[in-house]
């Protein structure tokens, strides 16, 4: 049944590569909704208790498997992707003339990328899930190479370098730890087996280092996130959602499952460290926000401040932040999406997402200022947003363990207020400039409208009635925090009721 | 004497010790000779003392395929491309790389070592001989067969695979693409007519050699009705290489024919 | 003690399950608004006026059930949903009918109906009426989940949701660039605020393991000195985020740029004053910190101080009012700053504040409509005769912000300066004083506006509003002068369960006379008097007079705030924004293209060994050929 | 007869192989050394294979000299392409691999 749902779209992506025109984009997103449709099935089916895993022999000399399998984080990452890319493809639609290779071509790709990805989130071999990791790369680099801005060609090689200097310290890892497993016994790189393993202290610090480097850069923590503003610049709005809401999930994913699920010792002893990068990278990508200049870059660096959030909240170890991380990724890609779909409306009409080029727009698209106002509001973690859940229990989890870093982190909040405001007053409110009279002449259509309408209601429903999401990511939470061996601080006080 | 000698003297070693230094000098002189030719002459050689060498090492199949294969097809082969790319090319002998000699000898040298050291380290000393294992299926080819049928025979297909792909890849390579179109006769006869038009040169077939009572041999030129010599009936390039012989060389035995004939026919009228 | 515990909520019964009613008919209504875009143009404000009327119908309805309940059972605990349950905190989404909350509840209700109808006459001809209603019904919405949560997480809900209305209705002539800023600092301020807010909600669930009030009020006497004070002043901080109070007051005066049933509702009679509530619900923490307890009182004055110092050289009727609102709101916290005496004085503040400023907002705004919305006071003068309705309830407003005995604020106001006199004699001398200063700049705001000559702009026609207008002004002014009396007797009993404090004995409707009260009434009247002097007598000039007056000056410029926040966080802010950008192209991202020069670089040099000989090549073939077999021989040997 | 003689004698050949492979600048000469040294080896494998009694050396030997006539024709077809081009069987010309 999983092997079904991830190769759906890879199938429907090849068969979209030969259509044309607009039977594409309606194969397209005809497979796109199937998919979500039958990942709903399938979350509903694994709800009910079902075990869906699947088990194969697939290179014995390594002890690789081809296992897939579903857990509380998995599930939800799945479903993201299902839901974000049907989503996509409605907002934006590339005629065959813009792009170096047809619209179809790019339809397929994303279908592709959609595919690749679902398989990462379910593998449950740490061999598979490398190779889907890297194999994400490449629809991904001609997502921004072949669509978007007149310097995508480098963007798009910056994003490959980088992800590959990662992806290349995580294959050291990847080895080293199916040697150190197999001088143990057995080779094998199933997950299940691996988190038996038995190594040094100074080992496993080597390993969990490989592992969190890789995933640092694709989550993009500073300082090694440059490569994500100039991907988010160059690409279309809708390949930098694909990349912010699900490919760069796989950083925070694997620090879940990958770094506490097998290096619990390591991860205990790194977190001093990790907690002070999250923190610079809360406090570096949301005054770096402020200062930018371009919508899209300073949407790329509000992620970059948000995935500071995820990061603490993986690394305080806590049961509530670690379910808040979990919850928080679901929704920050949301938020993005809304944000980024937003901006690239705007940058049909206007042809630029420069602020300054753009002015009052809320009197000539309320719609759609709107909708940015939404999206940003779900990025500023509004109460009411399921994103503020989220971030409140990172903070609050990390709270319990560290106040004092938690405090710091806070300030993160007020700082989102400012780039979010100030981005939404320079744009949307003031006097209508003449240029934006000009370009924009009409609000958001109803496909556009349609496209985002169920990410902010799922913004919303998550927001007011998270508890049957919270119950999911809450088993993964607690399941990494058995692992770790490491109890949530009791309260101080009295037991609350 | 000769049970004595056996030991000592055997048919491989007498093959070995004689071949063997052949072998080294003729390789070093492929390595020496400037001009291709030479060169494949000399690895032509090494190959056919390496035959011997098989042979002696009860390895008949080889022996012939080694003959039959190597020497008489590939190494033919070579010959017939350095006649096709130039016989007379020579190499020059002047390094152009700084210390790419000196560095080629000494990483020779180098691996000489270590191929002597290493292959040689994991040697024993005792020959088990393959006399049994050819008398297995009754004889060496058929011990070949059966190894070559039996146990290879994925291999064996897949090198015949390999031959047709090279053999077409060859002619693919070596197949030269027509970049004008083919010259028809009435093209050619216009062209022809043209040149006259333009040059004045003769439109018409040259005139072929002369032929004379006892030369008709393609250096005879032929004589034009004036009766001085054409030069265009003999080939430039064999002018330049032997150049033109006497005409009146060439008639001479014949009017000394004909003076004798008309001495004797006056001689006979005399008579009469 | 006893006061610190309050009441034990009860199960709901009879009509409070109902009681969520009152925030998912404006919740509803503002959704629908939005969503159905210009579907609901012609009808749309018509329903957004029913909504808090039917919430203040239920509100009515529960009060009423509340008075019908024996005093220990009136707190009712009304589950809904389980919001967030993760690890072992659980955050239940139940709202809290008691004494308090309701009383809120139907301020908010009833001064929110009264100000939805006058918005039907004040905003008839804007384009964006629809879109106004809807953030008045949200805004309506928020505030009840504040005002009824029953935990502090849900009250944050609400306090950031009431915090979204105020930014939305402050830029909503958002064309207005003046008025997109003005909004936006409101949302950031408030922001700062938070910090102290949510990081007090961390150390609830760090501590307690829940933040519900009960939980709070229970563990708040077991904590340790240091973070039950540390609590009280992040309480302390998101209060004064809400309420405007010193240091974080700039963004009030901006936000007058909303339009003026905006100022009314949000900006005076609700909003603002749930920082006040927010102190006497963290009452039982206040019990345990002396300090952070002195730290909410000195807070309340000074802001009571730089409020009334504010509105005394201001020319823009909303800012007098604003500095007003200021320094009411002061006068509120100090009462809940001095402790379980006082709470119910605030609380009772609060709402004759409601009515009257309230009152008085709408009344300024009726002025505007007929001056053509004009707000300088300059421009005014001997509107008395031309809005008569305005005029009276807008003097009846007047009357009771002074403190003219049997008027509300009297009661009110006396009140809190008689206990803080007795806690703390420097705090309470300091909001006498601010009581004559208050009936100066009001007595100012009077003379300017109604009596003195008139200083019409041309073309400008004073006239009375629509009675859509007057109709509100005149039931918000009734409340305004009779509330004191009314509720003088009942609010303290009434709210003593909930707050913690003592029923007081022996208070009827009439004014106790005392010392104190008799020197605050002379203050008054010579407050009133200087003003008297000095604009009743002379014409007042119709462009800003200069002036040495440092008070004047300072008080012009807001006393600084702003130039104090642009000096100390904007400027190093904006240099830090740069610099960070500048670190970012330059040397992080520089790090990376340097890595890439560098990678170049050392490709250039080896560039020189791919000389594009094969021969060359070859050699390097063999070399790597000897190098590999050599250390599988070393290899061997090892 | 001690086959440490016939690993000698391949090694010489190989190695002379190598020396040629890297002076030369004709391509066929190239060419040739590469034969020699196939041929090296096939002594070698044919040594080894009496060494040990069985045939699989010779055997192994035999698809040596198949794939090594594959590889001739291949390349000598090149080298006839490359001559058409730029008259010269010279690998030293214009040193082409830098471009």
């Amino acid at each position: 049944m999983l092997t079904i749902l991830a190769l759906l779209p890879l199938v429907g992506g090849l068969v979209v590569w030969f259509l044309k025109g607009t039977m594409a984009r309606y194969v397209g997103l005809a497979v796109a909704l199937v998919t979500f449709v039958y990942s709903v099935v399938v979350a509903a089916v694994h709800l009910r208790g079902t075990d869906l895993s699947e088990h194969q022999v697939w290179i014995k000399a390594f002890g690789a498997y081809y296992a897939l399998g579903l857990d509380g984080m998995g599930l939800l990452m799945v479903l993201l992707t299902t839901l974000l890319v049907p989503v996509v493809l409605l907002a934006e639609q590339r005629s065959d003339e813009e792009g170096r290779w047809g619209g179809q071509v790019w339809t397929g790709l994303v279908l592709i990328l959609e595919s690749l990805s679902l398989y990462v989130f379910l593998a449950t071999d740490v061999l598979l899930f490398y190779i889907f990791f890297e194999a994400t790369l490449i629809p991904m680099y001609f997502l921004i190479a072949g669509w978007g801005g007149p310097k995508r060609a480098r963007a798009a090689v910056k994003f490959l370098l980088f992800s590959l200097a990662g992806g290349l310290v995580l294959l050291f890892s990847v080895i080293g730890l199916g040697i150190s497993f197999a001088n143990q016994g057995a080779p094998s790189y199933l997950i299940e087996d691996l988190v038996k393993l038995n190594v040094s202290p100074s080992t496993q610090m080597l390993l969990f280092l490989g592992f969190f480097v890789a995933f640092a850069v694709k989550a993009p923590m500073v300082p090694v996130h440059t490569w994500l503003p100039d991907a988010a610049e160059q690409a279309t709005p809708a390949t930098s959602t694909l990349l912010v809401g699900i490919l760069d999930k796989i950083g925070t994913f694997g620090m879940i499952r990958f770094c506490i699920g097998l290096f619990p010792e390591a991860s205990r002893l790194a977190t001093p460290v990790v907690v002070v990068l999250a923190l610079i990278s809360i406090l570096y990508g949301a005054l770096a926000a402020i200062g930018q200049r371009n919508m899209l870059r300073l949407v790329a660096f509000t992620s970059v401040s948000h995935f500071g959030f995820m990061v603490l909240g993986v690394f305080a170890l806590t049961t509530q932040s670690i379910s808040g991380t979990i919850f928080y990724m679901v929704n920050h890609g949301f938020s993005t999406a809304v944000l980024f779909l937003v901006v690239g409306y705007l940058a049909r009409r206007r042809g630029s997402v420069e602020i300054t080029s753009l002015g009052g727009v809320f009197q000539v698209a309320p719609v759609m200022a709107g909708m940015l106002l939404l999206g940003g509001l779900a990025s500023l973690s509004l109460p009411g947003m399921g994103s503020f859940v989220g971030e409140f229990l990172v903070l609050a989890g990390t709270w319990s363990r560290y106040p004092v870093i938690a405090a710091v982190g806070t300030l993160g909040t007020v700082l989102a207020a400012l780039y979010i405001l100030i981005m939404y007053q320079r744009t949307m409110t003031g006097p209508v400039t003449e240029q934006t009279r000009e370009y924009v002449t009409s609000d958001a259509t109803w496909r556009e409208r349609l496209a985002l309408a169920p990410v902010i209601l799922a913004l919303l429903v998550l927001g007011f009635f998270p508890k049957p999401v919270l119950d999911i990511t809450d088993q993964t939470a607690k399941q990494s925090m058995t692992t770790l061996n490491v109890s949530d601080p009791a309260p101080t006080v009295g037991q609350g009721r | 004497m000769t049970a004595l000698l056996v030991p000592l003297v055997t048919g491989d070693a007498v093959a070995f010790w004689i071949c063997g230094p052949l072998m080294v000098a003729a390789a070093l002189a492929m390595v020496l000779f400037r001009k291709a030719v030479y060169s494949a002459l000399a690895l032509a050689g090494v190959m056919v003392n390496l035959a011997i060498i098989y042979a002696s090492q009860d390895a008949p199949f080889l022996f012939v395929v080694q003959i039959i294969v190597y020497t008489g097809a590939v190494m033919m082969l070579f010959l017939f491309v350095v006649m096709l790319v130039g016989v007379d090319s020579k190499d020059s002998m002047v390094e152009r790389i700084q210390g790419h000699t000196v560095a080629s000898v000494l990483a020779a040298v180098g691996a000489f070592i270590l191929l002597a050291a290493y292959v040689g380290n994991s040697l024993v000393s005792k020959t088990t001989g393959v006399g049994e294992a050819n008398a297995q299926y009754g004889g060496n080819v058929q011990g070949l067969a059966a190894l070559l049928f039996g146990k290879y025979v994925l291999a064996f297909e897949a090198t015949s695979a390999l031959l047709i792909t090279a053999a077409v890849g060859a002619m693919v390579l070596a197949y030269a693409e027509r970049l004008t179109p083919r010259l028809n006769q009435r093209a050619r006869a216009k062209a022809r007519i043209a040149e006259y038009a333009a040059n004045g040169v003769h439109p018409g077939p040259r005139p072929s050699s002369g032929v004379y009572a006892r030369h008709n041999a393609i250096t005879s030129p032929a004589l034009l009705p004036d009766g001085t010599v054409s030069q265009d009936s003999v080939s430039s390039v064999l002018i330049t290489r032997i150049g033109l012989p006497d005409v009146d060389a060439l008639a001479a035995p014949t009017k000394k024919a004909f003076a004798a004939m008309e001495a004797a026919q006056g001689a006979d009228e005399e008579d009469v | 003690m006893t006061l610190l515990e309050g009441l034990t909520p009860v199960a709901a019964t009879g009509l409070f399950p109902l009681a969520w009613l009152m925030i998912a008919i404006p919740l509803v209504v503002a959704g629908l608004l939005l969503l159905l875009g210009r579907v609901t143009d012609g009808f749309g404000h018509y329903v957004a006026t029913l909504a808090p009327i039917a919430s203040f119908v239920v509100a009515v309805a529960l009060f009423a059930g509340l008075l019908g309940r024996p005093e220990a059972q009136r707190a009712v605990t009304v589950p809904m949903y389980t919001w967030i349950k993760t690890g072992s905190w659980t955050v239940e989404a139940n709202l809290l009918i008691d004494p308090l909350s309701i009383v809120f509840a139907l301020l908010v209700t009833g001064v929110g109906g009264l100000i939805h109808v006058y918005s039907i006459g004040y905003m008839a001809h804007d384009p964006g009426r629809r879109r106004f209603f809807a953030y008045l019904n949200l805004f309506i919405a928020a505030m009840l989940t504040l005002v009824l949560s029953d935990n502090y997480l849900v009250l944050f809900v609400g306090w950031e949701g009431v915090g979204l209305a105020s930014y939305l209705l402050i830029s909503f002539w958002q064309h207005k660039p003046t008025a997109a800023t003005a909004g936006k600092k409101a949302f950031v301020v408030n922001r700062v605020g938070d910090l102290g807010m949510t990081m007090a909600i961390f150390t609830m669930l760090a501590m307690f393991g829940s933040s519900s009030f009960e939980a709070v009020n229970a563990g708040a006497s077991k904590m340790s000195p240091f973070w039950v004070t540390l609590l009280g002043l992040l309480l302390l901080v998101g209060a004064c985020g809400k309420s405007a109070q010193v240091p974080l007051q700039s963004w009030l005066l901006d936000a007058m740029e909303g339009p003026t049933p905006v100022s009314a509702l949000i900006h005076a009679a609700t909003m603002v004053t749930a920082g006040v509530y927010l102190v006497v619900r963290s009452h039982a923490v206040y019990a345990e910190t002396s300090v952070a307890a002195l730290a909410v009182a000195i807070v309340g004055t000074v802001t009571l101080l730089a409020g009334a110092w504010i509105g005394t050289s201001k020319d823009d009727i909303k800012k007098v009012l604003a500095g007003s609102t200021m320094s009411q709101i002061g006068y509120m916290m100090l009462a809940a700053g001095i402790g379980p005496t006082a709470y119910a004085f605030a609380i009772f503040h609060l709402l004759t504040h409601g009515f009257f400023k309230a009152n008085m907002f709408l009344g300024a705004g009726s002025v505007m409509h007929g001056m053509a919305d004009d707000v300088n006071m300059r421009h005014y003068g001997g509107l008395a005769k031309s809005m008569q309705i305005t005029y009276w309830t807008f003097l009846m407003g007047y009357l009771a912000i002074i403190g003219t005995p049997f008027f509300s604020g009297f009661y009110s106001k006396d009140s809190i300066i008689e206990a803080a006199w007795e806690k703390q004699p420097v705090l309470g001398a300091l909001a006498l004083i601010a009581a004559g200063v208050t009936a100066f700049y009001m007595t100012r705001l009077m003379f300017m506006t109604f009596w003195s000559r008139k200083r019409w702009q041309e073309g400008v026609h004073p006239h009375e509003s629509p009675a859509v207008m007057w109709v509100p002004l005149v039931l918000l002014a009734i409340p305004s002068v009779i509330a004191g009396m009314v509720m003088n007797s009942w609010i303290g009993g009434w709210l003593a369960p909930a707050v913690g404090g003592e029923v007081p004995v022996g208070v009827s409707w009439l004014p106790r006379v005392s010392v104190i009260g008799l020197v605050t009434l002379a203050v008054v009247i010579a407050g009133v008097l200087v003003a008297y002097l000095v604009f009743g007598r002379t014409s007042i000039p119709e462009s800003v007079p200069y002036t040495r007056n440092v008070f004047t000056i300072m008080g012009r410029h807001d006393l600084y705030g702003d130039t104090f926040n642009e000096v100390v966080f904007m400027r190093p802010g904006e240099a830090l924004t740069r610099g960070i950008v500048a670190l970012d192209d330059g040397v992080v991202d520089g790090a990376v293209q340097g890595g890439a020069s560098l990678a170049l670089g050392l490709g250039g040099g080896l560039r020189r060994l791919q000389n594009g000989y094969v021969r060359s090549y070859g050699l390097t073939m063999v070399i790597g050929v000897i190098v590999v077999g050599l250390a599988l021989v070393i290899g061997r040997l090892v | 007869m001690n086959p440490n003689y016939y690993v000698v004698l391949a090694a010489i050949l190989f190695t002379i192989g190598i020396v040629g492979f890297l002076v030369r600048r004709n391509a066929l000469v190239l060419f040739m050394s590469v034969e020699l040294m196939l041929n090296a080896c096939n002594l070698l494998l044919v040594s080894f294979s009496r060494v040990h009694g069985n045939l699989d050396g010779q055997a192994a030997s035999f698809f040596v000299m198949v794939v090594a006539a594959a590889e001739v024709v291949v390349g000598l077809s090149i080298i006839v392409m490359i001559y058409r081009a730029r008259h010269s069987a010279n690998v030293d010309n214009e040193n082409l691999l830098r471009y």
